[in-house]
């Protein structure tokens, strides 16, 4: 069994590589339906070996694995492999990746079923699968940094995919120059890890870990830090940057203007994951540190609360899942701040579920709607998308942590995690992520009565003598050309497929992944962190939570949430404008999310633009043109036009010059 | 009687040593001198009856008994001739240049070795000597042009000069072929190391290194075939037309001692020198014919007057070469044949081949 | 005592003969008294006992390259009179550096006696060949100078024909391969049968 | 008795001869290319002279090669000397700048 597992992960990682070098290179030489076909089979084969590597391990005892499969350089000591570390936590990570990545597969048919990109979009997203992938598995920084950016790079091809919208294009360079950021802080950390380990290898770099400690470095004169508090820090920053937290979380809304199942696959489900997933791989070294753990919690709170805010007040439809992506990403960069690195991984694995859900629910209406995503012009779609609407109100009740669903189990032991950390700030974070539910219930189901309760607010045209694929660009917004309709089986199959584990997952595996000791050998605790212990002191399995959960505040305060959705949108609409008019200093605020991207603009954007003005009207212009190029030019010109003087061309005055020096060499020789 | 010979030897051991190296070396080389006078003198005659007879005429017959005073009244002749100077010519230069030429002519002869032990300057680098002032005496006949101040004459040289300059490359070579089997370059003992018997003679293994020796001679003395540089129907009579009287007569000795020096040459350098063409013959030493293998001035002589009779049947034989033909010949013919030669003679050497290089 | 005779009045034609290369007004005689110099100094040479390269110096540069130089010196069409122009300009300024030279030379040969001692030279025995000794230096020690020497002549040998070679628009040359080449058969008559005319023949 | 330095005051008076011969004749390329002769000349002077005196037969290898070199480089200035006058119809220095700076 365990000589065939490298097999097992080349194919796991290559299935999806090679559907992906098929349909895209092989592009204008296969039908539409081969390019997904095999690129369904490609993921289909990595979700089934996935799958099989993940029941070996829980059921039939295999222990991790370390394997390298290829040497692919030498420099000095330093080796650079190309390898996987298969443990549990990663045979979890791929098996939910290959899993929504199947499904999202499976959507995209219906989805993209117009598109002239189809084939191309297939290349992607397998291609993306691949590097996911490759993240996860990598037994090294190299590798890991690899498929971080090649994670990087499919997010900006999607993000881009429809290439002719201005929109698209600021999006992706957005999300592009935002990870740039993250990228610089992760590639110096890997850089320190290099330094004071000399090694890239997971194990080795962890087996290091100890003795990084007590260690110190100057990065400023006189200023002495901790290593691995820098080395955590700048890797955090990745993390933020991949992970979109704030700071660096300007890209993500904006990335919406990708395909929805793109929305759902990397925005959602696995790749924005792939920070916690790192975090959660470096617990040795960030265990180290207490003060970098409190900065991610301090950052992981005010992302869950704040980005959560500005949800409420959006009115595309994908942005409000964007926005609470950004919340419930917070809340896993908490747990993680609180050493609960478990109920991080649990999260995201019950968010990529039903936040996959979601997007994809969110996908069918906007099929529906025919690519109209502003809510105010929806409205009532219950009885016309039966399926669509019971499984996003599965996906909903997840995500605002109602008792039983999935969410509920991972979000309530954050909650309780970072209730019971001592770490610096953690006081600061409970109350955020206590009050994130309440606003988490709130734009929920705000977005839900929106969509699908109250009275429809489109219009539906009968086409005026006009043909009707004239194209849905004609028509007005909100306006379409004939009732929406319940989407096609293909797009309703992975909707009903996510709901189920978004429904039952926690149930089952709160347990064993909490508290089972299921990521020993994967996750480091520090014994001096407590907070799993005192958890599970508080378990006694997953009926008893449940039922506990009445008398905790998170119900309650989510429950008020929902309340509040209901009477804003269900039973008064006109009290939203009314209070956002009373309250319009907050409405702004919000509806300007926070004023990043205007500070930001003009920070760092007129900033970079004014130092390169500087540069170039300065530095390149007076500088370099001025100075080295014409200057040196000129300088030799000059020096030129003084020596041509000696250059007679005359033979003789060489001949003079020859002989007048022999007599000086001579008479130096002389008088020496 | 007897007393005046006492004093004489008296007096000549009283002389101290460099006077008695300086009057011995001048007593040489009028014995050389005077009799080579009179072989050029003699030459002259030779040439013109055995041409005459080639050419079925008569030739001088007047002057003395069978004309054999018919040099001794031409060199009257020509030293009562008066010496003309063109105008605006280099009066020193015109008259230096047919001294130059006769005098290396001459001065050659001093390592030619007429006979065992008969020989001037037993130099070491005879044979350098020897290619060294035949180079030289391309001077007389440059100066003579170019000091002329005639167009006929200065042509003349030109193509002489450049003849010249081109065939000692290719005798130089050939000599080179001699130096190398003998290993020496002391002519005395180039000779030695032919003695045996005829079979030993360097002609045998050097044969096509001694025609071109032999072609390149008559080049060199721009003798007819090669006599383009006087080539009376085409510029008159080359780099001597300005010349009259007594200079003229230099040239002319000049180029027929020159005659004689490559017919001696030839004669030490591939042929044995004096050494008899019947030597090593063991069953006629002890017959009254005995005396024919014994080395002697005789042999030298007799094989030099057959090159020298070579020499005139050349010229009453061959056409003259065009220029350009002559140039092509020493060039692109011989100088290739001589290094490919001279690379086998290497191989026979280092082979060593007998009888030569054993 | 002889020798001392022969050195200096060698050495005195020699210092002649190199002022009359630099003085002449006609380059002819430049070259003249150049070879000259070079006899002169084959002279000394052989005193010096190097009669290879006092024999060499003859049979290469008088024979070979002043012929050369006298050649071209003499073909050439040149104007001497502007050559020469700017000579006394240019000869107290050549004087004084070459008296600045003679010194500088005459101060380290004998002032300083360049620092070393020489011994007197070892008369060599009468069957002593320079010529031979410095064949076998040559063939044994210097034998990789002594093949570029030959590379060197050749690129020479090359240079110099390429240079001066040119082909000449309209000249007319015989090939006499071709002439003796040809087939008198078939290469000069043309037999041409004809019909008769008829009846006319007598 | 004639000693080393003898040859060697020749050799050198023939070298500051040489010397202020290419001042003098400064304009006449044959001329300049004699005074090299002449130079080469008195080097070679000075290599025999040297050769005899320490009883080393290497110095008059390296005049051998001298004289091999300075014969090619005769040739090679003589053929461009040739070549020059063909296109100039001078041999004058002072016509032959057209390389200079």
């Amino acid at each position: 069994m365990t000589q065939s597992m490298p097999a097992i992960f080349l194919l796991i990682v290559l299935a999806p590589l090679a559907a992906a070098v098929v349909s895209g290179i092989f592009m204008r030489f296969i039908p539409r339906s081969a390019a997904h076909w095999v690129t369904i089979l490609g993921v289909g084969l990595s979700f089934a070996l996935s799958a099989y590597v993940l029941w070996q391990m829980l059921f039939a005892g295999m222990g991790s694995m370390n394997v390298t499969v290829y040497d692919w350089a030498m420099v000095g000591n330093v080796q650079f492999q190309v390898g996987f570390l298969v443990d549990r936590l990663t045979a979890l990570m791929i098996t939910v990746v290959s899993f929504v990545s199947l499904m999202v597969h499976i959507y995209t048919i219906g989805y993209m079923a117009d598109d002239p990109g189809y084939k191309r979009f297939f290349s992607y997203i397998s291609l993306f699968t691949f590097s996911m992938l490759m993240l996860v598995m990598a037994n090294n920084f190299l590798q890991l940094f690899f498929g971080w950016e090649a994670v990087g790079l499919v997010s900006y091809l999607l993000i881009g995919f429809w290439y002719t919208r201005p929109t698209a294009i600021y999006a992706n360079l957005k999300a592009f120059l935002v990870n740039r950021v993250g990228d610089f802080g992760f590639l110096l950390g890997i850089a320190l890890v290099l330094m004071y380990t000399g090694s890239l290898n997971y194990g080795d770099v962890f087996s290091h870990a100890p003795q990084l400690a007590g260690q110190t470095i100057q990065l400023f004169p006189g200023v002495a830090w901790a290593v691995p508090t820098v080395i955590c820090l700048l890797l955090f920053v990745g993390a933020m940057g991949k992970s979109a937290q704030v700071p660096l979380h300007v890209w993500l809304p904006d990335s919406m203007e990708g395909p929805t199942p793109i929305s759902a696959l990397i925005h959602a489900a696995t790749m924005v994951t792939a920070g916690i997933f790192m975090v959660a791989r470096m617990s040795p070294l960030f265990e180290l540190s207490n003060t970098a753990l409190s900065v991610v919690m301090v950052i992981g709170a005010i992302t869950a609360m704040f980005m959560g805010l500005v949800g409420i007040v959006q009115n595309d439809i994908k942005r409000v899942i964007a926005y609470s992506t950004l919340s419930q990403l917070g809340y896993m960069a908490t747990a993680l701040g609180a050493s609960a690195y478990a109920v991080s991984i649990f999260h995201l694995m019950t968010h990529a579920f039903f936040k996959a859900l979601l997007f994809l629910g969110a996908g069918s209406v906007i099929i529906a709607m025919h690519h109209e995503q502003d809510m105010r012009h929806m409205g009532g779609l219950r009885k016309h998308m039966p399926i669509t609407y019971a499984t996003f109100i599965v996906g909903s009740l997840a995500l605002i942590a109602f008792p039983g669903f999935s969410g509920f189990f991972s979000k309530d032991t954050i909650i309780e995690a970072v209730h019971e950390s001592q770490r610096a700030g953690s006081g600061f974070a409970y109350w955020c992520v206590l009050l994130g539910a309440f606003v988490t219930a709130l734009y929920t189901f705000r977005m839900l009565f929106l969509t699908f309760h109250g009275k429809p607010r489109y219009v539906i045209e009968q086409n005026h003598g006009q043909p009707a694929d004239t194209g849905h660009a004609h028509m007005q917004p909100g306006h379409l050309p004939h009732a929406p309709k319940e989407s096609p089986w293909v797009v309703t199959a992975p909707l009903i497929l996510l709901a189920i584990p978004s429904l039952i997952i926690g149930w089952p595996l709160i347990e064993p992944l909490l508290y089972g000791n299921f990521f020993a050998g994967s996750i480091y605790v520090s014994p001096a962190h407590h907070v799993m212990q005192s958890l599970a002191a508080h378990f006694h399995g997953s009926g008893s939570m449940v039922l506990e959960s009445i008398a905790s505040p998170t119900l309650w305060v989510a429950l008020s949430g929902v309340l509040v959705a209901w009477l804003f949108y269900i039973f008064r609409p006109t009290w939203p404008e009314k209070t956002a008019k009373a309250l319009n200093p907050i409405y702004q605020l919000l509806l300007h999310k926070f004023y990043f991207d205007e500070l930001y603009a003009l920070l760092i954007a007129g900033g970079a633009r004014g130092l390169g003005m500087l540069l170039w009207r300065f530095g390149d212009e007076k500088i370099i043109d001025g100075g080295l190029v014409n200057g040196s030019a000129n300088a030799v010109g000059r020096l030129a036009r003084i020596l041509r003087r000696s250059q007679s061309g005359y033979l003789y005055h060489y001949a003079f010059a020859m002989i007048i020096g022999l007599c000086l060499l001579l008479g130096w020789l002389i008088l020496r | 009687m007897s007393s005046v010979l006492h004093n004489l030897v008296m007096f000549w051991q009283a002389l101290p040593a460099g006077w008695q190296l300086t009057l011995r070396s001048l007593a040489g080389i009028v014995a050389i001198m005077l009799p080579l006078i009179l072989a050029v003198a003699y030459l002259t005659l030779a040439e013109r009856r055995i041409i005459g007879f080639m050419q079925v005429r008569i030739g001088p017959n007047r002057v003395g008994p069978w004309g054999l005073f018919q040099p001794f009244a031409d060199v009257l002749k020509l030293m009562l001739k008066e010496v003309i100077l063109p105008t605006n010519a280099n009066r020193f230069l015109f008259l230096t240049a047919p001294i130059i030429s006769i005098a290396t002519a001459f001065a050659a002869w001093a390592v030619v070795p007429f006979s065992k032990g008969v020989i001037l300057s037993d130099a070491n680098a005879g044979l350098l000597y020897i290619l060294a002032l035949s180079s030289f005496g391309v001077y007389g006949v440059i100066l003579s042009g170019w000091a002329s101040n005639s167009k006929y004459a200065f042509l003349g040289a030109m193509r002489s000069a450049a003849q010249m300059v081109s065939y000692e490359i290719a005798m130089g070579f050939a000599l080179v072929g001699v130096l190398l089997a003998s290993q020496s370059l002391n002519i005395n003992q180039i000779v030695l190391s032919q003695g045996g018997n005829i079979g030993h003679w360097y002609i045998w293994p050097l044969l096509p290194l001694f025609v071109i020796y032999l072609v390149s001679g008559v080049a060199e003395t721009n003798r007819a075939p090669f006599d383009v540089a006087e080539g009376e129907s085409e510029i008159v009579a080359g780099f001597h037309v300005e010349y009259s009287g007594t200079a003229f007569a230099a040239f002319f000795l000049a180029e027929y001692a020159n005659m004689i020096l490559i017919s001696a040459l030839a004669t030490t350098l591939f042929c044995g020198g004096w050494f008899s063409p019947l030597q090593g013959w063991a069953w006629l030493a002890g017959t009254p014919l005995g005396f024919l293998t014994h080395t002697s001035f005789i042999w030298f002589a007799i094989k030099t007057c057959f090159f020298l009779y070579c020499f005139l049947w050349f010229r009453a034989t061959f056409p003259r070469y065009r220029y350009d033909q002559i140039m092509r010949l020493g060039w692109k013919v011989f100088i290739p044949i001589t290094v490919v030669w001279l690379m086998l003679e290497g191989l026979a050497i280092v082979i060593k081949l007998p009888p030569w290089f054993a | 005592m002889a020798a001392t005779i022969v050195f200096i009045v060698l050495a005195a034609v020699l210092i002649g003969a190199a002022l009359g290369v630099i003085t002449s007004r006609n380059p002819v005689h430049s070259a003249l008294f150049l070879v000259l110099a070079f006899v002169t100094s084959a002279g000394l040479w052989l005193l010096l006992e190097a009669e290879f390269l006092a024999l060499i110096l003859v049979l290469v540069y008088v024979g070979a390259v002043m012929v050369l130089f006298l050649f071209v010196v003499m073909m050439l069409d040149i104007n001497t009179a502007t050559l020469r122009q700017g000579f006394v300009r240019y000869a107290p300024l050549g004087v004084v550096v070459a008296v600045i030279v003679l010194l500088e030379i005459g101060y380290v040969v004998w002032t300083q006696k360049l620092g070393v001692t020489f011994g007197t030279p070892v008369p060599h025995a009468a069957t002593f060949s320079n010529t031979r000794e410095l064949g076998n230096l040559i063939y044994t020690t210097y034998v990789y100078p002594f093949e570029i020497a030959a590379v060197i002549l050749l690129v020479g040998i090359v240079a110099a024909i390429s240079l001066t070679l040119r082909r000449r628009a309209g000249t007319r040359t015989q090939d006499p391969a071709k002439q003796v080449r040809v087939s008198a058969k078939r290469g000069r008559i043309r037999i041409v049968k004809m019909p008769t005319q008829g009846g006319q023949a007598e | 008795m004639i000693t080393l330095f003898d040859f060697l005051a020749l050799s050198g008076a023939l070298f500051a001869i040489s010397v202020a011969g290419i001042f003098l004749n400064r304009k006449n390329v044959i001329l300049l290319l004699m005074c090299i002769e002449l130079m080469l000349l008195a080097a070679n002077f000075n290599f025999i002279a040297f050769s005899r005196y320490l009883n080393d037969p290497a110095g008059q290898i390296f005049v051998f090669f001298i004289l091999t070199v300075a014969a090619a480089e005769s040739a090679i200035g003589l053929a461009i000397l040739v070549v020059l006058f063909r296109n100039h119809q001078s041999i004058n220095v002072e016509d032959i700048d057209s390389m200079k700076g």
